[in-house]
């Protein structure tokens, strides 16, 4: 029972920080219908922003958030204005080509510059715990859950409340309209692929806070779990990735707990594809932007 | 209510009822005509299949062993797009998750060679069979997901295959990897070697392309067309579009699986990791969509051209090899959008070669 | 439609200066008296930056020593040695077929790839070409169980790595009587953690959860960097010390995790592979400290040779030549360095460059050099070579075990209480 | 059941109680009727009455709430849309749906090779396509991508894909929407053509004129039910269709 407690406190503070990694992701292929395999590039590369700032000036991760967030934001920009946007009416595996291709060559030049090591962000509190009964809660993954919720609701709140979300709603949904309207759809789609770049970069900073991370594993990693939490709890809607990421967070540790060896890792794929099966629209339903689903 | 209707059929001899009749013609009429109908004009694909073989063969001569090796992966990734670009080029459907087929095949192959001393010539047929089976198995459920849901399932479906490969220990060998016996008497079937292994993915490229032109040129090929463009529409003429798909995905899974078998036992020693590792995935939708996907010819430019890129670049780039053919992909896309073989082909039928009407004809 | 499959003799044309192109090699070989070594390595891909690199560094720093040094001796004359190398990508069926492209150019003396699965997919290829391959970082048994003849290892097999730190433990005071051991689900680390299990229970400690936990409970996939429910499943059984049986993410994610998990051995932490590396450092910052690692070399060594000198020697030159820290230096190179070496030797030894030769020397081999004993079982291992453990104080490696090799003593329990 | 002696009324579809819902909406209620051998059936309505649902569940593309569908006698409720097509049920698209990806001539081979009566090989299917195109008259765009034609000659693709499937019983939905006073003539002589032929038509139109004029029977839809039916010039004067659907436009046009 102990361990039963302990294993579902760890899965939604880990919830959190899945989210967090899938939130972009999900913000990008909801609005642009763009699979962006080079989410885990970005999120890595914003890593290493946050990891500079920490080792040569001594800069606290969380603090250094919003570097990381602006810079990746005008990376992001500069990244979809000049190359994603030239083959964004394209059919969408030349999105997902380009953004394997792009990939490849953002983490072979962070390779170059910064090996292949890995790389943490080391603080006195990340890796502390406050303890509540025998179960122990974790200060930085906690932090992670509260950012990612914060976002959640940040991002809600820009798509519904401000003229910006609903440039980039209206874009999502209809570009010929969005454009007869007087949005500027390049600009909009840069907007969005930047906040997505943003909250990659955040998400990395909060995985090299309280793990580590390197060139070669981990953007990978990072690009499936993305794609799995966005699918998993529905494409297009804000709440999405938060739900996704809860519900493997959790599922994967009491999993975990359950199932010997690594068999909880065929279970999760399993219970992805039930769900893509029984309910194709996400754990959460409606979209509530975009969320075209065309190939 | 009129009546007027059966007395015309009966008095129409217009062209509409003439159609409306059907064509009656016998099996041995059909055979007939086909022959009669072959010349060398429409034969030249053939032939040329068979003088490229030749080709290849005789370059077998020409070449030392570890070439061969090299050529060996180019033909089995000849193989791999073939049958990626029957599912996810004709049909429509995106495997995310194709390398599955790869895994099981030389799983089933490696277990049976090495667990139960089973000769090479029924493991591979098994690997197949079990490539077939399984396509079936997860095709029906997921066949009916569309687009990216698709997508995820199928890469789902591959790591899933992949961590209960990686948990059957005692029978897989888990993460501690597999080996098929092969030196001394040992050996269910005795090694190919180099040579035997260029011969036998030869083999394998050239029955995936006749494969997917015979496919391409079928009644069942102009129905995975029809269910790619438009289901509704498809079904509507008649089509029975689980069928097509699940049969669609069942001859690529096949294909993909006997080049899994050949792998496995070119390997030798191999790793779940090894061989449910997703890169042949994306390898196989690269090669498909920078080649051209929907054709023969596109999966087979790509493939050949992508491969032999690749190992240009490793041997003689070293630590840049992965950052320039990463920069490639990204300005292929951008220029070729539409995949090199179909832009030379649609700009040799207008006549125009102009790349910037590619890049006008998608950006925003 | 569907298109015409057009142009297909020009495919024919295309393999063929293809084929040609990518067989070119980027090295080329010297003539007449000149031997050469060649060898498949990581310079893009997972170990590309990474211990690819350092074992790369290895082979270069033996070969230019080598060559400085006046090249291998033998009937009077100086040979001069030429290193040629490919990059592997970092996968297992590349270096499979670059050593089979070496064969083409009758290279037929080879260093093996980094890391257990190249190695073992090399290994077969070797021995159907009749070319010699000594093994440097390959350390899984499972290499050494098919009888082959022509692969030889000069580091300790995987068997050692966990039984090491258990002996390591056993001479520290206190001595701990429970251990955990986590271990990734890889044959290098299976292996590794069985041997460990019954050494522990030979010394008198208590595995816990079980016995057999490294293949249920404790088990983790390679290469994660969540290995939460395997310290869940150790929580509440509070054992002295955790043994992580696995490679550097996992390592480094175990002793993070265990922090945020409230998990805490009462004595501390030891790994396999991880410590030793300049990585795991960096990967884990103050968290590195204290943290027991088992490995191959350790400078403290007595014994040396002709080419490298003393072990001392051998890492202030190797340190000067490529930068590293003489506290924090890849343990990779010198397995690297030491399996160049003793081909060397053994070449010298045959009076030869011939495989057949060599591989008749490389069994009958028994020398002492900067890397330690090297002789070669019936199977190719390297049995008489022990390991070693060192542990991370201040940033830098410390010699702690055996006790002869060790000047600055262990800090334990490496948690304060 | 007793077997019924063939005459020539015997129903070739017969739609009973059929009613569909999407969720808290109706879009069909307890509509039945029947059509027989050789008929043309109207089937007309305002936007939303239901006209392309009543096609979609009848040939097997959306499942019914409730209700029956018969065809040739029997039930093929809820079947798949391939098996109705193979009981010779044919179907056009009110928005069109080419296979983009190939010829106008494959397109209409597609549907020839396929179904019950389909050809036996691809140059059959070809062969039929080619004499189909002439007949609807867009033979010189054989060779041309479907997105190439007009709104017309888009139309007339998709009546030719139907007719590729040899039908006994024909769905056209708003074939002759937007079509021009002269084209709207020549669609009419072809469905009247297509009878002659011996297929039995169901057509939903918008264009009133064209539809009562050669229609057998009538059905009007509003809100998904069944409005009125019967002969054309029962319908034109029944006064709950003047008011309900035909309005006054329909009164001021006539």
């Amino acid at each position: 029972m102990t361990q039963f407690a302990q294993a579902a406190a760890y899965g939604v503070v880990q919830g959190g920080l899945l989210a967090l990694v899938a939130v972009g992701f999900s913000l990008v292929w909801g609005i642009m219908n763009v699979i962006n395999l080079s989410h885990g590039a970005f999120a890595v590369t914003g890593a290493y922003v946050a990891w500079l700032l920490n080792q040569h000036f001594g800069l606290d991760p969380f603090l250094a958030i919003p570097i990381v967030a602006v810079a990746m934001f005008g990376f992001g920009y500069v990244i979809q204005r000049g190359l994603i946007n030239l083959v964004v009416n394209a059919p969408i595996f030349l999105t997902l080509l380009l953004t394997f291709g792009l990939s490849l060559v953002i983490l072979n030049i962070l390779q170059l510059l910064f090996t292949a090591d890995d790389r943490t962000i080391d603080t006195s509190y990340a890796s502390q715990s406050f303890v509540i009964g025998t179960v122990n809660v974790p200060y930085g993954r906690l932090a992670a859950f509260f950012l990612a919720v914060i976002i959640t609701f940040a991002l809600a709140a820009l798509m519904t409340r401000t003229r910006l979300g609903h440039a980039i709603g209206a874009t999502g949904m209809d570009r010929g309209a969005a454009r007869l309207m007087g949005i500027r759809a390049r600009h909009i789609y840069a907007v969005t692929f930047g906040i997505a770049a943003a909250l990659a970069g955040v998400a990395g900073t909060m995985i090299a806070t309280v793990g580590s991370f390197n060139p070669t594993t981990t953007p990978g990693q990072l690009t499936l779990d993305a794609f799995v939490i966005s699918v998993l709890g529905g494409l297009g809607n804000m709440y999405g990735a938060l739900a996704g990421g809860l519900v493997l967070g959790i599922a994967e540790s009491i999993g975990g707990l359950l199932l010997t060896g690594t068999w909880v890792n065929a279970i999760a794929m399993a219970v992805l594809i039930a769900t893509l099966i029984i309910r194709p629209s996400g754990l959460i339903g409606k979209a509530q932007y975009g969320g075209r689903v065309e190939v | 209510m009129s009546s007027r209707g059966p007395q015309s059929v009966s008095s129409s001899t217009d062209a509409l009822a003439a159609i409306l009749q059907g064509r009656q013609r016998t099996g041995r009429e059909v055979v007939v005509d086909w022959v009669r109908s072959r010349t060398l004009a429409n034969s030249w694909p053939a032939l040329a299949g068979v003088a490229v073989i030749a080709l290849l063969l005789g370059l077998q001569q020409l070449i030392e062993p570890g070439t061969m090796r090299l050529l060996s992966a180019v033909f089995m990734f000849v193989a791999l797009a073939q049958a990626w670009n029957i599912i996810g080029g004709y049909t429509g459907y995106a495997s995310f998750g194709q390398v599955v087929f790869f895994g099981l095949g030389a799983y089933v192959t490696a277990v049976l060679m090495n667990n139960y001393h089973v000769s090479f010539w029924v493991a591979m047929p098994a690997a197949i069979l079990g490539g077939v089976l399984f396509a079936v198995l997860i095709g029906v459920p997921l066949l009916r997901l569309r687009g990216h849901y698709f997508a995820i399932a199928t890469l789902g479906a591959a790591e899933g295959a992949r961590e209960v490969i990686n948990n059957m220990t005692p029978v897989t060998g888990g993460g501690l990897g597999i080996t098929i016996p092969t030196f001394g008497d040992q050996a269910p079937t005795a090694y190919f070697g180099k040579p035997g292994f260029y011969v036998a993915f030869l083999v394998l490229a050239a029955a995936s392309v006749a494969i997917s032109t015979l496919l391409a040129r079928s009644r069942f090929g102009y129905a995975m067309v029809a269910v790619h463009e438009d289901e509704a529409a498809a079904s509507a003429v008649g089509i029975n579009t689980t069928v097509v798909k699940v049969v669609a995905f069942g001859v690529s899974g096949a294909i993909v699986a006997c080049a899994g078998a050949f792998y496995a036992f070119q390997q030798i020693e191999f790793y779940p990791t090894d061989v449910f590792d997703p890169s042949f995935t994306v390898l196989m939708v690269i090669m498909v969509v920078i080649g051209g996907s929907g054709s023969v010819v596109g999966p087979l430019v790509g493939a050949v051209g992508l491969e032999l890129l690749s190992q240009f670049l490793r041997v003689n780039l070293g630590t840049y090899n992965q950052l320039i053919f990463g920069a490639i992909i990204v300005v292929v896309v951008v220029f070729f959008p539409q995949g090199v073989v179909n832009f030379f082909r649609d700009a040799w039928m207008a006549r125009r070669f102009s790349l910037l009407d590619n890049i006008r004809r998608y950006r925003l | 439609m569907i298109g015409r499959p057009g142009a297909l003799f020009a495919f024919g044309i295309v393999l063929a200066l293809g084929a040609a192109a990518c067989g070119t090699s980027s090295n080329t070989s010297t003539s007449g008296s000149g031997i050469t070594f060649a060898a498949p390595v990581s310079q893009t891909g997972a170990f590309g930056q990474a211990e690819g690199l350092y074992t790369l560094q290895g082979y270069k720093f033996c070969v230019q020593t080598l060559n400085a040094k006046g090249g291998i001796q033998y009937g009077g004359q100086s040979h001069q040695v030429t290193l040629v190398t490919q990059d592997d990508q970092s996968v297992s069926a590349t270096s499979a077929q670059i050593v089979d492209q070496y064969n083409d150019k009758s290279y037929k003396l080879i260093l093996s790839p980094y890391g257990s699965p190249a190695t073992t997919a090399v290994a077969p290829v070797v021995e159907r070409n009749g070319q010699v391959m000594v093994d440097s970082n390959g350390a899984d048994t499972a290499i050494f169980t098919h009888g082959y003849k022509n692969t030889f290892a000069v580091l300790a097999p995987s068997s050692t790595y966990v039984t090491t730190i258990i002996d390591t433990l056993a001479a520290l005071n206190p001595a701990p009587k429970t251990v955990a051991i986590i271990a990734a689900n890889d044959g290098f680390s299976q292996h590794a953690a069985e041997k460990g299990v019954s050494e522990a229970q030979a010394k008198g400690m208590t595995v816990v959860p079980s016995a057999t936990a490294y293949t249920s409970s404790t088990k983790v996939n390679a290469n994660v960097t969540d290995v939460s429910s395997a310290l869940i499943a150790i929580k509440g059984t509070n054992p002295d010390v955790i043994i992580i049986s696995a490679h550097l993410n996992e390592a480094v994610a175990a002793i993070k995790q265990a922090s945020e998990l409230g998990v805490k051995p009462k004595y501390g932490f030891a790994a396999t592979v991880a410590p030793p590396t300049p990585a795991f450092i960096s990967a884990l910052g103050t968290k590195s400290e204290g943290v027991i690692g088992s490995t191959q070399w350790v400078p403290e060594l007595s014994t040396s040779d002709s080419l490298f000198g003393t072990a001392k020697q051998f890492l202030s030159n190797f340190t000067n030549t490529y930068g590293w820290s003489p506290n924090q230096y890849p343990y990779q190179a010198a397995d690297a360095a030491a399996a160049c070496e003793a081909l060397a030797l053994a070449i010298q030894k045959a009076g030869s460059a011939d495989p057949a030769a060599v591989r008749t020397a490389l069994a009958g081999l028994s020398v002492d050099t900067f890397y330690g004993h090297i002789q070669f079982d019936s199977t190719g291992m390297n049995t008489t070579k022990p390991m070693y453990a060192i542990q991370i104080q201040k940033s830098a490696f410390v010699t702690i075990y055996p006790s002869n090799l060790s000047s600055t003593p262990a800090n334990w329990p490496a948690i304060a209480a | 059941m007793i077997a019924e002696p063939q005459t020539v009324s015997d129903p070739i579809l017969e739609v009973r109680n059929l009613s569909k819902r999407f969720g808290g909406l109706w879009a069909l209620r307890d509509v039945s009727f029947s059509v027989s051998e050789g008929q043309i059936v109207g089937v007309i309505g305002q936007n939303g009455a239901g006209k392309t649902t009543l096609i979609n569940v009848i040939t097997g593309h959306l499942r019914p709430t409730s209700g029956q569908v018969l065809i040739g006698g029997q039930d093929v409720t809820g079947q798949h849309p391939w098996v109705i097509a193979h009981d010779r049920v044919a179907r056009t698209f009110q928005i069109v749906k080419p296979f983009r990806g190939v010829t106008v001539r494959e397109n209409v081979a597609i549907g020839a090779m396929h179904g019950n009566a389909h050809d036996r090989t691809v140059r059959d299917a070809l062969a039929t396509a080619d004499e189909l195109l002439a007949l609807v008259g867009i033979e010189k765009h054989a060779h041309d991508a479907p997105s190439q034609l007009s709104v017309a000659d888009a139309r007339r693709l998709e009546l030719a894909k139907a007719l590729a499937s040899r039908p006994k019983l024909l769905f056209l939905d708003e074939v002759m929407a937007g079509l021009r006073s002269q084209e709207i003539a020549t669609a009419v002589e072809l469905i009247h053509r297509l009878r002659d032929s011996g297929i039995t038509i169901v057509a939903v139109e918008h264009v009133m004129k064209a539809i009562v004029s050669i229609s057998d029977l009538i059905l009007v839809l509003h809100h998904g039910s069944t409005l009125a039916m019967g002969p054309p010039a029962e319908i034109l004067s029944d006064e709950r269709v003047i008011e309900v659907y035909l309005g006054h436009r329909y009164r001021k046009t006539s």
